[in-house]
């Protein structure tokens, strides 16, 4: 169910509160995307879209998360193959 | 499952993939079976007096008229040029019928007309006869044309399916899908802003090149209708080879990725108007790249795979984490997805 | 493109891959609830990577396969008629009703309209003020605050040829069906994304603790997945049954407040009817009193259809993992994918269809 | 007058009448101008090899799909192996390319196929290369099909109005009318019941005998869109001839005559698709007429007229009553008349 | 074809031609007044077996001719609404209005049927039940009938869907404004035949009296004109101004009573706009007021356009038989067949139409 | 103004008053055309229709006059020829 993309805010073209939206690139094909349900959203900031709306924003920081945890896992594995 | 005779015609009858093959399959091929028909080639080579004419048709139903990097017009005399140019022939004559609706713009033809007058002579060939047909509003599309074409063949290899050999390099002439997406950019509903043009553009020459530089070509097949994909897997078929096509080297512009994550559309299915797939001899591979290269149209050329040793008739794709899954055509229209 | 093409590295779901496999002492089923976890599962080939006895089960989370003959039924009852706009995803229109899907209808003159974002419905309607516009309003917890939204601005600007055939779904009531389910084979879920970043997951807490599974919110990328079904198999491995995160990027644990409050004002919940599944209490979602009049099966006093889907389709169990593709009569047999009985053979990544994929591979050159 | 650019497509431009023939010459040939197209001619003639090809495309649009006497199968076989004749080319090969609209019944899809191979068939051509599209519904009409065509020319004559000579017999091969009026007999409104079929038929043989016969014929011209009188006007003026014909020589039979009574129409106008008019030397008129006689499609041939030795480029047609009038083209599209 | 054929053979033709020859012993000019008589003294070459001294003057017998630019206008303001129907004889389709013709609008959409007989536009009302059906009622007393006919059975049916643009129009008075005309130079008419089928030709008696001028009602094949000419020509000779009646086969002294009788009851007689001629005092008419509801004009609330003939066209002038074609400055320049400017230009057989056919023959090769 | 085309009467197709109708022939195309305005035209009548509708049944007698009279000015003619 519910695909949603990320893009990312360039303009803000509303800013009317159930009506505000935004032209948003998804790797430079550009559309206008409604913002109501991010209001914290700013141009800058990705969003994962769903049918033409916002449903969140992306945040940076958990983003980088899994790769931490994938370079942990990285130094386990060399450290379990340096243990064998 | 045979088409049955209830049945009504809908969209996905033409967009290249199960439901097209087995109209064609049930309703249209059984009535027009002979030595060409049989070929699943987009042509006919033709013995003449001492030579080998090539003969093809297509029809042009585009919308809209005018597209970013293309129109009706351009679109009509490359297509039918780059039909005759998968057989390796020299494009030399195309008829041009129009079927026009009720309402159309006398400007609008006038533009389209030039389009063809320019592409007819980027390609070097003539417009030579032509038909005028008129229907009511309602009843057509604004513009529809059909070209017809006539090349001959100047060399002496057999270019088809049939020739396709396992060990076989594939090569692919440039990105794939920005034809497709510049069209649906346009959609009602859709309405997206594409930074990048259709990939519509003639095919001759560097076909005509890669048979000068001495390549001994296989089999050549331009992408249309279901794209990349369906390309493969009807050239599967039409051989009996296996294929193998690796994904990572099949370049998509960015543009066209995002266009189709937000649609849940696959860039490989997606038409194109201006590239085509090569099979030649491995160790001609490298000889074929180069003389691509020269030419701008083709300069993002690259080998995407290969004819392997199985005996299946299909197309294996081993995609960028190294997993492999079978292509093969969609079943109907390509609709954009929710899910 | 950002956010991503990092997700969908060889070396990396290689590694998230080597992990699951070091860590995974005995056979574990792990259910992926949302249909576009299992279209990334299909295209991306990722039970190539898992160890055998991971055994992926894909779940009930595709809107367009589990609404309701009977809906679709009703959406083609209305899109035939002449003086209707039916606006629909694309996706719905392959779906089976009892004698005919929507692209029939197109076919027989019907006017139907893809569209990409329920908005452009408005426009449509705005566009023709003589003929009724309705739109098919599917889908999960993801999907229902953009229909929400629509249906409020409708209502601002006044736009009385508009209306909605609403099929909306709730996740969570489905998942309790399944786990439930004395027949139930899952033993971990992933929750799915999307429906979190609304929702959140504090509600999952209940269901984790009195069925005993471990439930982690997944995202749909390869990496997602892969790190997802790890973070299921710790739990499972450790005995655990904890709500996780894996998704925590997009999904805070409140999810959306501003589109549940959207929720709350234009739908109530109500009993739903799943196809292939039956009826589950609470588990759908409908235009509550003050938007009574945009309901389309009002407007148009559809009577309520007693369908029953005869078809012999077997996806209600093959979306609770009760039972697999082939084990239906008709798989590959009177239902193919160009000629879909029932939706699960519709889309490429539907349980069936993918199943089908997967068998012509063997049998490609038999017929 | 020249066409205007804010104009409008109306059906009259594509009748064969006044408005499209402006529309051609201001609007289509301007840009496809060359050494075929100015021939006013409907096919071209293309040195391949030591070889004379004949190349022709007509796209049918003919509503309904069946009428009494054919369907569009037929005449899209028959129309193209028709043009290729009226060069006096021995037909070979046709490409078949369908533009079907979405809600198509399969089995009428089915039926013209049937018919198309059948028209093949009796007309030993071969349909060696096609398309397929489909259109949305409200933008096609059922069943557009586009066949071109390709001819040989076996013999040493040029056939082409530019031959036409004074003092040539005008020989006209059979009755008029009878398809224009069969269709329009099936349109809404209309509905009258027609006892007499269209003419719809190849015209190959006939033309083949004829050159066998020895008959060295000047120029040959099927009848179509804007029928008999439209063909000679278009022929006088290509030829730079003028013509005399005897309206009594020109059959036309009772149910014909009388839906144009009811209708206000001019038989001379209504469309043929299996009639063609033939200039012969004047002395060689009765070999002909008995070359004609034998085939039973042409057994109605006549002397309708002839080249005079007029310097005006003009048809003059001499009634019944011994009067003269001018033909001339209609302006746009044939309308019934309520006065 | 019985009733045709044996109207059209050269014998009898030369023969008439002979007599009348024989008997004119200086020039005549005679108007025949309907556009079916020009059309076939035009097609069969007719002027060509006559006397010099025969003058035949074209008159305004063609309904399509003489429907004002206003009424025109009107079709075309109702014909691109986009829920109407409008049904139309096919010749009115070329006639220009103010802007452009019917053909125009349904090339731009609107929805414009060609009918054979009226009621075939109660079946497209019948079958079109959401759209307004509007019949182009034109024509003179000869289908005023069929249009009054059509229009009561409308009534009995219950057609609220369908109405008529009525703009029929009654040939005597258009021949007394002739007659009355100080410029007229018209000495004999020969009337129209088929209008006489309705209304006999008593009425005509105190015209011929009162402007002393021979009127012979006519009928329409080669032999018939050249009959009704000699009947003409010999009262002309004996310095007569009787009525005649050669189409006495088909035409009664009375008419046909039920044809009158229906007409009674459908319509009431009103004053009419002659395009080219102006305001003509009870030459039209118009539905009574029990048919009101059925009149297309009240229904639609078109306003009184107020659009005046400024293209220069003199077709007034012409078909009173005052000027030539050739004396109008748009003759063969801006107006021409394909492209016409008035409506004598439009119909082959029009006035304008079949002299440019004359001219271009000496001019052929000049352009 | 006002095509009028002679037809024969084949078949009566309807009788209520307003809708009589009948199957006519115009050289052996047919068509179904209202009798309403020619009450006592019967098969086997020619009748003169317009727009669908017969407005006039065609007398014989009335029909042969004209050729009475050519018969007639053919004697005129020969005694004129005679007596020159
Ligand atoms: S194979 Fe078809 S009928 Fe069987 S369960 Fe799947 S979708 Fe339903
Ligand atoms: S030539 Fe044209 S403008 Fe002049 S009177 Fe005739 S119709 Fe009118
Ligand atoms: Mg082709
Ligand atoms: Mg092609
Ligand atoms: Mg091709
Ligand atoms: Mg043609
Ligand atoms: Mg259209
Ligand atoms: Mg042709
Ligand atoms: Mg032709
Ligand atoms: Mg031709
Ligand atoms: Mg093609
Ligand atoms: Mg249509």
């Amino acid at each position: 169910m519910c695909l949603g993309v990320p893009g990312r805010i360039e303009t803000i073209l509303d800013t009317t509160p159930l009506e505000r939206s935004a032209r948003v690139s998804f790797g430079g094909i550009r559309r206008e995307i409604n913002l109501c349900y991010v209001p914290e959203a700013e141009v800058g900031d990705y969003v994962i879209v769903h049918v033409g709306f916002a449903i969140s924003r992306v945040r940076e920081e958990q983003a980088r998360q899994i790769f931490q945890e994938l370079e942990r896992l990285a130094e386990l594995e060399h450290s379990r193959g340096k243990s064998e | 499952m045979p088409v049955t005779q209830d049945e009504a015609i809908r969209l996905g009858h033409g967009s290249g993939g199960v439901m097209m093959q087995h109209l064609l399959r049930d309703v249209v091929f059984p009535h027009i079976a002979n030595q060409w028909t049989s070929q699943g080639h987009d042509s006919a080579t033709l013995a003449i007096g001492n030579s080998k004419v090539v003969f093809t048709t297509d029809s042009f139903v585009v919308s809209p008229l005018f597209f970013p990097g293309g129109d009706i017009g351009e679109l009509a005399v490359y297509g039918t040029v780059n039909d005759l140019a998968m057989s390796g022939a020299r494009p030399l004559y195309l008829s041009c019928s129009l079927i026009l609706e009720e309402g159309l713009s006398l400007s609008v033809l006038e533009r389209v007309m030039q389009s063809m007058a320019r592409a007819a002579a980027v390609t070097g060939v003539q417009l030579v006869t032509g038909d005028t047909k008129v229907v009511e509003r309602g009843k057509g599309d604004g513009l529809f044309i059909n070209t017809s074409g006539i090349g001959l063949i100047e060399h002496s290899l057999e270019i088809a399916p049939q020739r396709i050999d396992s060990g076989d390099s594939i090569i692919l002439s440039g990105d794939v899908g920005r034809h497709g997406m510049a069209i649906m950019a346009s959609r009602e509903g859709l309405e997206f802003e594409m930074p990048l043009a259709s990939d519509c553009a003639p095919l001759q020459s560097p076909v005509l090149e890669l048979l000068a530089a001495g390549v001994e070509v296989h089999c050549l097949r331009d992408l249309t209708r279901g794209g990349l994909a369906t390309a493969l897997v009807e050239l599967a078929e039409s051989s009996g080879r296996e294929l193998a096509v690796q994904e990572a080297a099949v370049p998509v512009t960015e543009s066209v990725q995002g266009a189709c994550e937000l649609l849940g559309l696959d860039p490989f299915y997606v038409a194109n108007e201006g590239r085509f797939v090569a099979f030649v001899p491995r160790e001609q591979a490298a000889l074929a790249l180069a003389a691509l290269a020269k030419n701008p149209l083709t300069r993002g050329s690259a080998v995407i795979g290969n004819v392997t040793e199985g005996t299946h008739a299909q197309v294996i794709l081993q995609n960028s984490l190294g997993s492999e899954r079978l292509l093969d055509r969609l079943p109907g229209e390509m609709l954009p997805r929710i899910c | 493109m950002k956010y991503l093409d990092e997700y969908r590295q060889r070396a990396s779901i290689e590694q998230l891959a080597a992990e699951i496999t070091r860590i995974t002492s005995k056979p574990w089923r792990i259910m992926e609830v949302c249909g576009g976890q299992t279209h990334a599962i299909v295209k991306f080939g990722l039970q190539q990577f898992l160890p055998d006895d991971i055994e992926l089960i894909h779940g009930p989370g595709c809107p367009v396969c589990v609404t309701s003959l009977e809906m679709i039924d009703r959406a083609i009852a209305i899109a035939s008629r002449p003086d209707v706009i039916l606006c629909s995803f694309g996706d719905m229109l392959r779906v089976p009703g009892t004698e005919r899907d929507l692209l029939s209808v197109k076919a027989a003159g019907g006017d139907i309209r893809t569209l990409y974002s329920p908005l452009h419905a408005l426009t449509v309607a705005e566009q023709n003020p003589d003929r009724q516009i309705v739109l098919f309003a599917i889908g999960f917890e993801t999907t229902a605050p953009a229909h929400a939204l629509t249906v409020r601005l409708a209502r601002e600007r006044g736009l009385e040829n508009f209306s909605l055939l609403v099929s909306h779904f709730l996740v969570p009531p489905a998942i309790e069906t399944i786990c439930a389910s004395g027949a139930s084979r899952v033993q971990g879920f992933l929750a799915a994304g999307h429906v979190c970043t609304i929702t959140g997951y504090k509600h999952y807490q209940p269901l984790a603790d009195h069925y005993r599974v471990p439930i982690v919110v997944t995202g749909f990328e390869p990496l997602d997945i892969l790190e997802g079904i790890l973070m299921c198999v710790r739990q499972l491995e450790q005995g655990c049954h904890r709500i996780e995160n894996q998704y925590s990027r997009a999904v805070a644990p409140d999810g959306n407040h501003t589109a549940r409050a959207m929720l709350e004002e234009v739908f109530t919940i109500s009993d739903q009817q799943w196809r292939g599944v039956g009826q589950i209490a609470n588990s759908g979602l409908e235009l509550s009193a003050a938007y009574a009049d945009f309901d389309a099966q009002k407007r148009f006093s559809l009577p309520a259809s007693a369908h029953q889907d005869t078809s012999g389709c077997i996806s209600g169990a093959i979306m609770q993992g009760l039972q697999k593709p082939a084990d239906c009569p008709h798989f590959g047999d009177r239902c193919r994918p160009e000629h879909p009985l029932g939706a699960p053979m519709v889309s490429s990544e539907g349980a069936c269809a993918a199943y089908f994929r997967y068998c012509a591979r063997s049998t490609a050159n038999e017929h």
